[in-house]
């Protein structure tokens, strides 16, 4: 519970970064920072008390170990993927604005209105 | 056993084409182009034979709570034939006007990369694999937003990404808590296991809704969609808002709202008032405009309101609305947004006020724009009417009328802003020259094909027609308990 | 120690330095603060019991860092403070996310407590993987044979990813000039 | 030192030696992604960072001359291509897309788990040209447009 909350808060605050930073780079960190609390929280819901790795060792038979829930992870992988992507396409984005305008911050580049 | 290839086509089409073109692009054309055909024709088969009934095929030969399963209804066929049939005409609209451009692979491929993550957006029944294949869809989106290397391009699909990036970490977030409370992904069986009237049920669908309604640009999350979609190339702009805003928000939110949540009134009532919200707004900020595609992409926002209206209200005829609104929107969007890519390659402006009489040096573009302009303002006989009509008269019929009302206005403003549009920018009084460019014979043909569209899908509502095309779609939707059978196969 | 406890901390560890990575003057310190970041989310993976993740994630992590630092770090950037405008939207945006967290509280509850999932699906997974397709790691027969169409869809987002950065990237050979620069 | 792009003859020399131990420690994880953790993913990383290393070290000029980059640029979409083809061969062999066709093994060993260790492989190149080509790209950029002027 208290885990769960700590997690969202994070969430939270890479909200925040996105709501109020002005410059680009500290979004795309922000964006970043959202995509980890995510990621942590589908893992915490996977959290089985006493629960091991969900990988088989030789010395084991199958059904005695207790595991944890290895869905999410496997979830997590693809999303981690899809968040270097995104940083990837940000970053690629920015540094074609900077080239445009040689400003970072997006207020001072507006050419759309509106 | 169809379903995979609604995948399969396009996604190995846009790996071939980063494989086998070069410099020339004519590759890339060919390979596109059929890709695009095969998928019409596979989206109309599938439409036609579907009826009442649900495909569901599992991926890998396993079962289905632990596979990823596909499940397409005749909703979701219906929105594979609207983004099979936009995607072909855009495709045969882009090959000229990217020549234009600056033509390049690259294009096509993202495309027919667009073209995947709907389809898989639109056919799949699993929860996860939706956001996966959404990413997709934005992540090409992102890219050809940006296509033109104009620095007010970059801004807005920067501006896109992350607007896009805030609703996938949400659903991402939603999908999470669901997976906890549920312990499944397949959409039917969290449609079984999620109790009713939870915190868990309205949290998430808080989430999703804000998530969900990012992408379809309901009113208080609409801020990136007319820099998006008036930054894109012409054929990519119908693209996002003819289809891509539809696939990957409205046919979301109804899956999760009706086929999932079973269409609780706290929500039918959000949406109600946001489409309500939409309507009314976006029409004044499009009577504001000056630049055509910024008022096509505020007037986009004001159609989805209608739609979003039509989800609200849930009663049988309003939904039938939303539905046909959707499919009418999607194509008299798209080929208005081909009148403005023509005249912007003709005259190098998006300015109504620098436009003029276009009559004699586009006669095409003119009268497709005139039967879009009546379509989209809901002049009998063309199909934006009969949408409208029923919409409005299914509020009053479901004790609305308030809401009736506030369609009613709505459409007297749509009407309002295209006069303007053809006033200023078709028929004006300003004599103006045509640049040395050439219009393709395929822009003309997607647009013609388009204004007939717009006259022929009218026949829809007629009783009759209607049984066989839009009613199980209708069905479809309001059928909970038939959707969680027909998908695990009780 | 429970792992509750190593999790809070690391947890509390990883808020400091989010916020530290939005409010640093410094860009470098910037991002080698959203690095640090990243390797406590690494290691709360591999204390939930997630090694794939933990190697995954620590590895993706320097990556990023290194196109981070690589694209920005030589633009002369000039850290704007927060114009007094700004203050009141800040507050705003802050008593609304607040408002969310305390919202947010009762659904967290409703939830099955953490260390107790329901694993209805997962124990399936568990069970018969070995004899089913034949990997040791059970993580990895999820990710590409059970749900080995989300791999490919992630595989697509790759593709997708990398060919948007050439195209946002590519210098155009016979670019025409900008409208508004030529009017 | 304008002659020579990069860093020092030490950071050269030490690169030499440790990349091919980087790339062989990729190939490893990208091998035994079956049995223990990693697999594609974090293999392919690896060895994109291996790559990395080397631009980093011998300034990207020297890279663009050792490799052949369009041929690299190409592998990637030719492995998507390949990991379909895999999904479009378990149609044919097992009815089902992306089915377990191949021989299962036996459990804990290398060639085993059938499709599992081939569509590793596929991801592990995959990812690995994937990413060192966004690097390249970002690095070419900025070297093109002056950013530094």
């Amino acid at each position: 519970m208290t885990v769960y909350l700590l997690c969202f808060a994070l969430l939270l605050v890479g909200l925040y970064g996105l709501l109020v930073k002005r410059d680009m780079i500290r979004i795309i960190i922000a964006s970043g920072i959202m995509g980890y609390a995510s990621n942590l929280l589908l893992i915490l819901f996977a959290y089985k008390r006493g629960g091991l790795y969900p990988i088989l060792e030789k010395s084991k038979a199958v059904g005695e170990r207790v595991m944890v829930d290895p869905l999410p992870q496997a979830l997590v992988l693809t999303s981690i993927v899809i968040e270097l992507g995104i940083t990837a396409m940000l970053v690629a984005l920015a540094i074609r604005l900077f080239e445009k305008n040689k400003t970072f911050d997006i207020t001072k580049i507006k050419r759309l209105s509106g | 056993m169809i379903l995979p290839f609604f995948i399969i086509i396009p996604l190995l089409a846009a790996f071939l084409i980063a494989l086998i073109s070069g410099d020339r692009d004519y590759w890339a054309i060919i390979v596109s182009v059929l890709a695009m055909i095969s998928l019409a024709v596979l989206a109309l088969f599938a439409f036609i034979t579907i009826g009442g009934k649900t495909i569901v095929y599992e991926m890998g030969a396993w079962k289905i709570p632990y596979a990823i399963c596909l499940a397409v209804d005749a909703f979701s066929a219906f929105m594979l034939v609207i983004i099979s049939v936009i995607g072909l005409t855009s495709l045969m609209f882009s090959i000229f006007y990217i020549k234009h451009r600056s033509p390049s692979w690259k294009y096509y491929a993202l495309f027919m990369l667009l073209v995947t993550g709907m389809n898989g957006v639109v056919v799949t029944g699993d929860l996860f694999n939706l956001f996966v294949f959404m990413e997709i869809a934005l992540f090409a989106a992102y890219a050809l937003v940006s296509y033109g290397s104009h620095a007010e391009e970059f801004e807005a699909a920067f501006k896109y990404a992350i607007m896009g990036s805030i609703s996938s970490t949400l659903v991402l977030v939603g999908i999470a808590v669901v997976y906890s409370a549920t312990s499944t992904l397949t959409m039917a069986l969290i449609a079984e296991r999620l109790p009713q009237n939870s915190a868990v049920m309205f949290w998430s669908g808080g989430l999703f809704l804000a998530a969900f309604g990012l992408k379809a640009a309901i009113m208080p999350f609409h801020a990136w969609l007319p820099d998006a979609h008036s930054s894109a190339p012409a054929p990519i702009s119908s693209m996002l808002s003819g289809v891509l805003i539809k696939s990957l928000g409205v046919y979301v939110l109804i899956r999760l709202f009706y086929n999932i949540y079973g269409a609780p009134p706290v929500f039918l009532t959000i949406f109600r008032v946001l489409g309500s919200i939409s309507i009314i707004i976006a029409s004044f900020l499009a009577i504001g405009q000056w630049d055509l595609k910024r008022l096509l992409a505020y007037s986009s926002i004001s159609q989805v309101g209608f739609i979003l209206l039509g989800i609200g209200i849930g009663t049988r005829w309003a939904i039938l609305g939303a539905v046909f609104h959707i499919l009418n929107h999607a194509i008299f969007k798209a080929l208005l947004f081909y009148n403005a890519g023509t005249v912007e390659m003709v005259l190098g402006t998006r300015d109504l006020r620098k436009m003029g009489n276009l009559t004699r040096i586009l006669p095409y573009t003119t009268t497709t724009s005139m039967v879009a302009t009546f379509s989209v303002a809901g002049i009998p006989p063309f199909n934006g009417f009969f949408s409208k009509l029923i919409i409005i008269i299914a509020a009053i019929a479901a004790g609305h009328p308030v809401y009736g009302g506030i369609a009613i206005v709505g459409s007297l403003l749509t009407l309002v802003y295209f006069m303007k549009v053809q006033r200023y920018g078709f028929h004006g009084e300003k004599v103006v020259e045509m640049e040395d460019v050439k219009i393709g014979w395929g822009m003309r043909t997607a647009m013609i094909i388009l204004a007939v569209l717009c006259l022929a899908t009218s026949i829809l509502v007629v009783p009759g027609i209607r049984e066989t095309t839009l009613d199980p779609v209708v069905n479809a939707i309001m059928d909970k308990t038939g959707y969680i059978a027909r998908v695990m196969g009780r | 120690m429970p792992v509750e406890t190593w999790l809070i901390f690391i947890l509390s560890f990883m808020l400091i330095g989010s916020v530290a990575a939005l409010e640093m003057k410094d860009l470098l310190s910037a991002i080698i603060a959203i690095g640090v970041v990243g390797l406590g989310v690494s290691m709360a993976f591999l204390l939930l019991q997630a090694p794939d993740l933990a190697i995954v994630q620590f590895l993706f992590e320097i990556f990023s860092v290194v196109i981070m630092v690589r694209a920005f770090i030589k633009r002369d950037y000039h850290h704007q403070t927060t114009p007094s405008n700004q203050i009141g939207k800040t507050i705003l945006v802050i008593a609304a996310l607040g408002a969310i967290f305390i919202f947010s509280i009762n659904v967290f509850k409703a939830l099955p407590p953490f260390g107790e999932p329901l694993m209805t699906t997962a124990q399936y997974y568990l069970d018969n993987c070995a004899k089913e397709t034949g990997a040791a790691n059970i993580v990895s027969s999820i990710v590409l044979d059970y749900r080995g169409y989300d791999t490919l869809g992630e595989v697509t987002v790759l593709f997708g990813a990398i060919l948007g950065a050439l195209t946002i990237l590519r210098i155009k050979p016979g670019a025409k000039p900008d409208e508004e620069e030529k009017s | 030192m304008k002659q020579e792009p990069g860093l020092t003859i030490i950071a050269k020399t030490v690169t030499r030696i440790s990349v091919w131990l980087i790339i062989l420690y990729g190939i490893y994880i990208i091998l035994h992604g079956h049995l223990s953790p990693g697999g594609g993913f974090a293999g392919g990383v690896v060895i994109a960072l291996a790559f990395l290393n080397v631009m980093l070290t011998f300034g990207h000029e020297t890279v663009t001359r050792w490799l052949n980059i369009d041929f690299l640029h190409d592998l990637e979409p030719a492995c998507g291509a390949m990991y379909l083809a895999v999904g479009i061969l378990g149609i044919a062999v097992s009815g089902s897309f992306l089915a377990n066709f191949l021989n299962k093994g036996t459990l804990f060993n290398l060639v085993s788990s059938g499709n599992i260790l081939v569509l590793n492989i596929i991801i592990g190149i995959k990812v690995a040209m994937g990413l060192f080509t966004v690097v390249w790209a970002l690095a070419l950029f900025r070297f093109d447009d002056g950013g530094e002027k």
